[in-house]
């Protein structure tokens, strides 16, 4: 039943030619990921809210269907119908491009993230894996410079501007603190990454050299890759309205917001896989086959989601020197020093 | 006796010269006394000389005293003296009239402020014209001969402040130095030809050498043009008339006397030498010729003066001509004589002069005298009895001397005895003239008032008038002279009635002439001199011939614009060389240094500025815009590969292989 | 037709149609989101060149910084956006010139030359392999140490030269 | 000989004690001008005092070179510090100690810079005696450079009005001279390889073996006349004469004439002659013709004159013409005449070099003490114009007695000293150029014309109003030129003292030295 | 199947863009983006003979990782460069920049 079969059952059905075979696999594989991100999106927000209106004592949203479960699609299906309008002075290639932009790499990230053991689980285990997560999350900024850009507006320009800073300067650190699994695990595979944490709880890598050094850079790294809440200074609505998506409404709002909660979850999963061991279960050997290790994949990830709604909830946002004062002077010397000393862990470990 | 001689004989000079330096030392002390020391100095040498003459004429042999001088090469030059016969007769004529005109001079030059210079300067002719008259030797006899010139020209020049008469001065001194240069000639040929200065050798020598004989008549010739020179013979006889412009004492002594026989002395002197070329020798006949040329010549200007003085100076001239006419025609002894009575009576006449000068205060022109016979007694006799003795009136000694010279004019050269006549005639007329001029008649310029010399002058006159009288029938007397003074065997002339007929004659005849004119009416202050009658000869002959103006302008002024002009070519030519050289190198410089910044500079700038040119010109390609740029290079890079590709060369390329 | 040859000239359509876009187009930001997008077009020739580390880093560098750092500039230098003027200069048919003549002079001489490609199949290029060739023995360590140089040169220089003298 | 030899010492005091004496000078205070002039004085005497010494102890009759001393100065090229005088240099050394102290003596009214003026006077008389006395040809030169140097400055600084250009032309002009003759100097050094191989300097050596010949002989013959003629000076050379005497102090102008004119005819004898003695025999008759010009011209040149100095200038030219027909003379080949014997005329060429070199000396005094007397109008009257003056004789009898005393001794009258010079030349000459001796007497009448004319402008005739108060001569004038005077007549009655050991060391040259 | 000389087309054909681009273009930013069109073509070419030619060394591809680090460091440079320029000259014309003109 693997996806392999069901191409080749596509494309004798269509009469295809054999090698066309590669081509459904693609397609097919990537309309789940893409089914799976907007499942996951639509959870997310949900339960972002629900959560947040616990933690600072208040219902959250009660009134599409039972306890707001409903509330996300509701809020879809308002973007969806709503006009999506170009301003007059807009750029409107740019404009409308802009958002695809930042989009795409969300989603192009899904593609070596490894769900669950063996392959069937994971799209593409590409042997650059991680390096290829980097380089993808990359992308994204020239989106929102040109999004910030093309809205021909004082604001969404200083949102975009402020924004590509962050991303740029915490960029470099996230970068930095990946290099810790990698040199543990020596290689770039992701699958290779979770397959060295396979011996249980203390040997992933959060515990490895000096422990949650490299887990804590990442996450507060991803954290302002994403313009996660303490870092969300481009959108800061106090100052900015709303940084560089002021103009956009309607579908391509949609996709921003669609693009901002994609990537959350994908951090932590990723943040899962380097640190807590992917999808081993922390006892060695118990339920680590077949589906159990979705299941642990998703219990991480989850955790470590519901751990970021948390931050969002109780940190205030970050003044714009502070953001840049911490990223370079903090953050990246954190992540030199990481890399040291997994480094010498990886050294001496080898070398004794 | 001769030791006697030898011991003194040289003592003779140097008395002057030993009163010439007191007086020039301790003269300005010694005011009036300096006469003095020079009358005892030419005394002393007139006492010194006496025995001389007395041991020469008893005929004892003649002294010759020589000592080393100086050594030329290996030759030895000796200087010396000798005392022979006719140097004795010099020695007296000398020191007798020296003394006498000394006395004299002390009268004349009583009043003149530089009293004592004048006898320091007779003292030093003295000492030189000893020196002259005693030397053996032709060296000695040159020293003496300029010192007598030297003297000659202080003399003259004694009124220094009297412009005419430095330039007399100057003239006589120039003229007989020209003269002297003749001589001069003479010793260096007689030097190259014996290689030896002294007479004797130089006479025996010129005697036995057949084959110089053309040389030694040439030296003798040049010997005589010194004699010329000095006794003012024809050609250089212009400086002795203008000697007149110093003191008559010095006129009488140098110029009558001794000086002028100096010239007459020096060729008996060298009278062997003169003598070569047997009958008809030829230097002989060229003194001869020059004598009677220059007797006439002076007698006929005599003629025409007016200038006391300046008569008896150019009678001076005549007589002297008489004397080496004498000489010139064999006459030793003839001359010789005629020499020594000339002397006495011709110093006689310049006292006589002298003193009518001082008498008429100074004033010289005959024509404002006149009856000065009434006002100075003495002086007329002793004039008179020289002018008798001059004019050739037996028997006084004129007449003696110059009948022995007319005689032998007439035995060797018959034209020559028609100068000599005319010459006696002409002498006799002008002396006739002078005589009435001076002392007939009446004073013509009345507002001078004429007086007689003192004692101290009119006695010397009186003394030589005596001896004018006397000496020519002394020396006659049994040829006493003749036996003094005689050249070899040379036979005494005997007294031909005939001949002395005939002087006489023509010297009445002059006498005759005069009294004519001048005697029978006596010229008074209005009348023109009588003489003027013969018109422009008169003229021709006041003028003396016009020697001077000829001189002048054949001589003198030549001479001071060749000078200029040498000064203006040394000036302009030869430095004017140096200074072009001196210009020429500061053009070359300039030049080069033109050279050096035009040529050599205007490369380098040239160069300079081409690249500057070229800069501009390439300026163009820098367009500024860099895609210009690229668009060259890129060409140039297609352009090799495209050339590397169809030429060959494949630059080596390991995997295109 | 596999997959192969289709995506290869699938993307070198995207490549020379985004370049060309680049080059004339008037709207620099335009021109800079193509260069984007010519970048991940060689991205994926990397790719199918079996270098997949350097399609990553190509992605990672070129688009994710180069292409940013050039939207910075021309948003520094806002003013000429603004005005459209023509944006090519006078030198442009010589330009189209040189650009034809290279591309014939290019394509005449690969026709002619015949490369030795070799038959292998190509080793099995992942990072190790590839941090090994530049960091490892008889490597390109001495290269690697100057490129980090220049790179650190590059940074001073840039920052001296855009910092200005306000401060 | 060995008493000859044993004052080694005295050639080398003569010549280095002025030297001693400048350098002392320049040490002396400036402030008291008496003082150095004291000082300059009692050197000059001392070196007179040595001169004197000198000519006593010479050997008046020997040929040979006295009081020599020779120490190897540089032996690598053969220079050696050779000393040595002989019967031609002696008189002229004591010539030059006598004029100098006369000068020196003169000077002491100098008041302008005194130090530096008697500094290069002392160092001038040692350039003078060390010409005379060198007998190395280097130091000759160096001697002969060193006489020049001072005399520049001398005239430079204290001369008249046109100064400069009158150093400077006298300074270039004897320059060019000097060059030749080292070139010359140097063509000899080269041609002669001694017996060790090695070349030499040394004067007599070259003499001896006359090493030049043909051409070179000829040109080098050329290079010493030109040299030596421009100093002596010679006709178509004497330009620089008259300048360099107007400009020249009277001091100046008292050593110029008095000795530097000899250092030219020195060196003809003492070069000339001996070392060329065929080349000179061919141009024998151009040294005469020369001679017969500088003569005449010189004594006509100077008729023409009406500046005093230059009158006297012109006169020396004039003079130095007998000195060069003397040397003609005894240069010329000797063309035997029938029945005159050989030895007659080499002994008139003799006689001629002795003339020659005795007028040189009588030449040095008579006009020393003319341009001292012109010296000492030109103080008191401050011109120099002939016929600015008149009838000085009135005011001034002592001095116009000495003028015309020395005018008399310059224009030949015999009795003085200018007269034996001048016979004995032409005696000798006439034995071998006749016509050349004949010219020579009308340029004794001639000189006789201008001086004569001189004195009448000068001394006689009305006195001019504007010298009514002229000092006569004061004592110091009198004391400076009484020795010149007395020798003047001394040398003049009887020649001998000086004329002996000449005519030995004229007699060696003739009859030796000038065969070959 | 993809050849060699299909790659060479490619970079060429890139390059070539990349060339005008760098002549034609007036905008400094414009001339910076076709230069870096120029290196990438470069790298395409490096790429494609180190996977046709020596596929089993690597040198091809660290090479083209050495060119991507210079053309960053390049890049870097040239647009502090041209912020700079625009800053005197407020416009970044590249013809107007000729000041290094005569």
């Amino acid at each position: 039943m693997t996806l392999t079969g069901i191409a080749e059952f596509i494309a004798s059905f269509f009469g295809l030619p054999g090698s066309s075979s590669v081509w459904i696999v693609a397609v097919l594989a990537a309309a789940i990921l893409l089914g799976f991100m907007l499942l996951t999106v639509l959870i997310l927000i949900y339960v972002l809210r629900k959560l947040l209106g616990k933690i600072q004592a208040r219902l959250g949203p009660t009134r599409t269907g039972p306890k707001g479960i409903f509330q996300t699609a509701a809020d879809a299906l308002k973007l969806l119908i709503k006009e999506d309008t170009i301003p007059v002075k807009a750029d409107r290639r740019v404009f409308i491009v802009a958002p695809i932009l930042v989009f795409v790499p969300a989603y192009l990230v899904y593609v070596v993230v490894p769900f669950g053991e063996g392959n069937h689980f994971i799209a593409k285990d590409l042997n650059i894996g991680l390096l290829y997560i980097v380089a993808v999350s990359s992308i994204n900024v020239i989106g929102v410079v040109l999004a910030g850009w093309a809205s021909e507006n004082k604001y969404s320009l200083l949102g975009g501007m402020r924004s590509a800073a962050q991303l740029i300067s915490y960029e470099v650190p996230q970068a930095l603190a990946v290099l810790g699994p990698v040199m543990l695990a020596e290689s770039l595979s992701m699958q290779d990454i979770v397959k060295a944490q396979g011996e249980g709880l203390f040997s992933w890598f959060i515990f490895r050299s000096l422990p949650l050094l490299g887990f804590i850079v990442f996450l507060v790294a991803s954290m302002a890759e994403i313009n996660h809440v303490p870092f969300d200074l481009p959108e800061g609505e106090s100052e900015l309205v709303a940084g560089f998506n002021v103009e956009y409404s309607g579908m391509r709002f949609a996709f921003f917001m669609l693009a901002e909660f994609a990537a959350s979850f994908t951090i932590c999963a990723i943040a899962a896989t380097l640190f807590l061991g992917g999808w081993h279960s922390p006892i060695r050997g118990f339920l680590d086959n077949g589906w159990w290790t979705v299941f642990w994949f998703f219990l991480k990830s989850s955790a470590l989601v519901c751990l970021l709604m948390w931050i969002r909830a109780t940190y205030p946002r970050v003044r714009v020197d502070q953001l840049m004062e911490f990223g370079w002077k903090l953050m990246i010397p954190l992540a030199l020093f990481n890399v040291l000393v997994v480094g010498l862990y990886v050294a001496l470990g080898k070398g004794g | 006796m001769t030791s006697y001689v030898q011991k003194i004989a040289w003592l003779i000079p140097l008395l002057p010269f030993a009163a010439f330096w007191i007086i020039l030392f301790f003269g300005y002390r010694l005011r009036k006394a300096s006469a003095l020391v020079a009358i005892a100095g030419i005394a002393g040498a007139f006492g010194l000389s006496l025995p001389c003459f007395i041991a020469m004429a008893r005929g004892h042999d003649p002294v010759n005293v020589s000592f080393p001088w100086v050594q030329i090469g290996r030759l030895t030059v000796d200087l010396g003296y000798q005392i022979d016969p006719l140097t004795a007769v010099m020695l007296m004529v000398v020191t007798l009239i020296g003394s006498l005109i000394f006395i004299y001079s002390v009268g004349y030059m009583t009043d003149d402020p530089l009293f004592h210079r004048f006898f320091a300067y007779m003292s030093l002719f003295a000492c030189a014209m000893l020196t002259l008259v005693m030397s053996n030797n032709f060296l000695m006899l040159y020293v003496g001969w300029e010192g007598v010139g030297l003297c000659s020209y202080l003399l003259i020049g004694f009124w220094f402040e009297k412009p005419s008469a430095m330039r007399a001065a100057k003239k006589a001194f120039l003229v007989t130095r020209t003269g002297d240069c003749g001589l001069a000639l003479g010793i260096f040929l007689l030097f190259y030809l014996t290689g030896s200065v002294a007479f004797d050798p130089i006479f025996d020598a010129a005697h036995h050498s057949h084959i110089h004989e053309t040389l030694f008549i040439a030296a003798a010739i040049l010997i005589f043009f010194g004699a010329v020179g000095k006794s003012a013979q024809f050609p250089l006889h212009v400086w002795l008339p203008d000697a007149m412009e110093g003191p008559t004492p010095v006129s009488a002594l140098i110029h009558a006397a001794t000086m002028v026989a100096a010239g007459v002395y020096l060729v008996a002197r060298s009278y062997p030498l003169f003598q070569l070329g047997g009958e008809h020798a030829i230097a002989l006949s060229v003194v001869a010729w020059i004598g009677g040329i220059t007797a006439f010549m002076a007698a006929t200007i005599a003629v025409a003066q007016n200038d006391i003085k300046r008569v008896l100076a150019y009678s001076t001239i005549s007589q002297l001509g008489y004397m080496m006419l004498g000489l010139g025609v064999g006459g030793y002894t003839a001359g010789v004589f005629h020499l020594m009575t000339h002397a006495f009576f011709k110093a006689l006449l310049f006292l006589g002069s002298g003193s009518v000068i001082l008498g008429f205060h100074h004033e010289q022109d005959m024509m404002k005298m006149g009856g000065l016979k009434k006002a100075m007694p003495y002086t007329f006799w002793t004039y008179f009895i020289g002018y008798l003795a001059l004019a050739g009136i037996p028997p006084l000694a004129g007449f003696w001397s110059k009948d022995e010279i007319l005689h032998h004019a007439l035995e060797h050269n018959f034209p020559v005895f028609l100068l000599g006549a005319a010459a006696a005639f002409l002498t006799s007329f002008y002396m006739t003239r002078q005589m009435y001029l001076v002392f007939g008649g009446e004073q013509r310029d009345k507002h001078i008032h004429a007086h007689e010399s003192p004692f101290v002058m009119t006695v010397p006159l009186m003394i030589l008038a005596f001896f004018s009288a006397i000496i020519g029938i002394v020396c006659v007397h049994g040829q006493g002279f003749h036996h003094l003074v005689h050249f070899g065997q040379e036979p005494p002339a005997p007294f031909s009635l005939s001949v002395a007929g005939i002087s006489t004659a023509i010297a009445l005849l002059g006498i005759g002439l005069g009294w004519k004119l001048y005697g029978q009416k006596p010229l008074s202050a209005a009348d023109e001199d009588p003489l003027l009658k013969i018109g422009r000869l008169y003229t021709f002959l006041q003028n003396k011939w016009y020697f001077d103006e000829l001189y002048d302008t054949v001589v003198i002024r030549p001479l001071l614009r060749s000078a200029r002009i040498l000064y203006w070519v040394d000036q302009k030519l030869v430095d004017g060389t140096v200074n072009l050289v001196g210009i020429i190198t500061i053009i070359l410089a300039r030049v080069h240094q033109l050279f050096d910044t035009y040529i050599v500079d205007g490369c380098v700038n040239l160069v300079g500025t081409v690249t500057r040119q070229m800069g501009f010109a390439l300026r163009y390609l820098q367009t500024g815009s860099v895609q210009s740029y690229l668009c060259v290079l890129y060409t140039g890079v297609i352009l090799f590969v495209v050339w590397q590709l169809y030429t060959g060369q494949h630059f080596s390329c390991p995997f295109l292989k | 037709m596999d997959w192969h040859t289709c995506s290869f000239y699938v993307l070198s359509v995207m490549i020379l149609g985004s370049a060309l876009m680049v080059v004339s187009l008037r709207n620099i930001v335009h021109c800079a989101l193509f260069l984007a997008f010519t970048f991940m077009g060689v991205a994926g020739v990397f790719a199918l060149l079996h270098a997949e580390f350097l399609a990553a880093v190509q992605v990672l560098i070129y688009v994710g910084a180069i292409t940013v750092l050039i939207l910075f500039a021309v948003m520094l230098t806002q003013k000429t956006i603004g005005i459209s003027l023509k944006q090519t200069n006078r030198l442009a048919p010589l330009a189209v010139l040189s650009a034809v003549t290279f591309l014939c002079m290019i394509a005449v001489i690969a026709l002619n030359t015949t490369f030795p490609t070799s038959g292998q199949h190509t080793v099995a290029v992942s990072t190790q392999t590839i941090g090994s060739a530049i960091l490892g023995n008889g490597s390109y360590v001495v290269p690697f140490e100057v490129a980090s140089i220049l790179l650190l040169a590059a940074m001073v220089g840039a920052i001296v030269i855009a910092r200005g003298q306000d401060n | 000989m060995q008493q000859v030899l044993r004052n080694e010492w005295l050639l080398t005091a003569i010549v280095f004690l002025p030297l001693l004496g400048a350098i002392v000078t320049l040490a002396l205070p400036k402030g008291r001008p008496a003082v150095v002039k004291m000082w300059a004085t009692v050197i000059a005497f001392v070196t007179l005092v040595l001169c004197v010494y000198m000519y006593a102890a010479f050997a008046k009759g020997s040929a040979e070179m006295q009081f020599a001393t020779s120490r190897p100065w540089i032996p690598s090229i053969g220079v050696s510090y050779h000393l040595g005088v002989d019967g031609l240099s002696m008189p002229l050394v004591a010539l030059t100690g006598l004029l100098t102290f006369v000068s020196i003596l003169y000077s002491w009214i100098i008041n302008e810079r005194p130090k530096e003026y008697f500094a290069f006077f002392l160092l001038l008389e040692t350039g003078m005696m060390g010409t005379f006395c060198a007998l190395d040809f280097v130091l000759f030169y160096v001697f002969w450079e060193i006489s020049l140097v001072p005399m520049y400055f001398l005239i430079g600084i204290w001369g008249g009005p046109r100064r400069e250009y009158a150093a400077i032309k006298f300074f270039l002009y004897t320059l060019v001279g000097s060059v030749a003759m080292l070139l010359a100097i140097l063509a000899l050094y080269f041609s002669y390889t001694g017996p060790n191989g090695k070349h030499t300097f040394d004067v007599i050596t070259l003499i001896t073996a006359k090493p030049l010949a043909g051409r070179a002989a000829m040109l080098a013959f050329w290079a010493f006349y030109l040299s030596f003629a421009i100093k002596m000076p010679a006709f178509p050379f004497h330009t620089w004469l008259p300048d360099a005497h107007v400009e020249a102090p009277t001091a100046g102008s008292i050593i110029l004439a008095g000795v530097l004119l000899k250092m030219g005819t020195y060196g003809l004898v003492r070069f000339n002659l001996p070392l060329f003695p065929q080349q000179s025999q061919e141009c024998a008759w151009i040294l005469a013709a020369v001679g017969v010009i500088a003569i005449i011209y010189g004594s006509l040149v100077a008729m023409a004159q009406s500046d005093l100095k230059k009158l006297v200038a012109y006169s020396s030219v004039g003079h130095m013409g007998f000195v060069m027909i003397g040397i003609a003379a005894a240069a010329a080949p000797l063309v035997d005449v029938p029945g005159v014997s050989r030895e007659l005329l080499l002994n008139a060429k003799v006689t001629a070099l002795n003339g020659a070199t005795l007028q040189m000396v009588n030449h040095g005094l008579i006009t020393g003490a003319l341009f001292l007397l012109v010296g000492v109008l030109y103080e008191r009257a401050h011109h120099r114009n002939i016929d600015g003056f008149g009838g000085l004789m009135v005011k001034v009898p002592v001095y116009a007695a000495i003028l015309i005393y020395v005018s008399l001794a310059s224009l030949g009258l015999p009795g003085l000293c200018g007269f034996v010079g001048e016979f004995l030349a032409l005696l000798g000459t006439f034995a071998i150029f006749k016509l050349a001796a004949g010219l020579s007497v009308i340029g004794i009448v001639v000189t006789a014309a201008y001086f004569l004319w001189m004195l009448q402008r000068v001394l006689l005739g009305p006195l001019n109003e504007r010298y009514k108060d002229l000092m006569e001569i004061n004592a110091l004038e009198k004391w400076a030129v009484a020795p010149l005077l007395i020798l003047i007549f001394i040398l003049g009655v009887y020649p001998a003292p000086v004329l002996d050991p000449v005519n030995a060391a004229m007699d060696h040259l003739v009859r030796n030295l000038m065969l070959f | 199947m993809i050849a060699v000389h299909h790659y060479i087309f490619l970079s060429a054909a890139l390059f070539a863009v990349g060339i005008y681009g760098v002549i034609a273009r007036r905008n400094a930013v414009g001339v910076l983006m076709s230069i870096e069109l120029m290196l990438n073509a470069v790298n395409i070419n490096l790429l494609a003979f180190a996977r046709y030619v020596t596929p089993t060394t690597l040198t091809g591809q660290v090479f083209a990782v050495f060119v991507i680090t210079v053309a960053a460091a390049e890049v870097a440079v040239g647009l502090a460069l041209v912020i700079n320029v625009y800053r005197n000259m407020d416009h970044i014309n590249v013809d107007d920049i000729n000041l290094m003109k005569w």
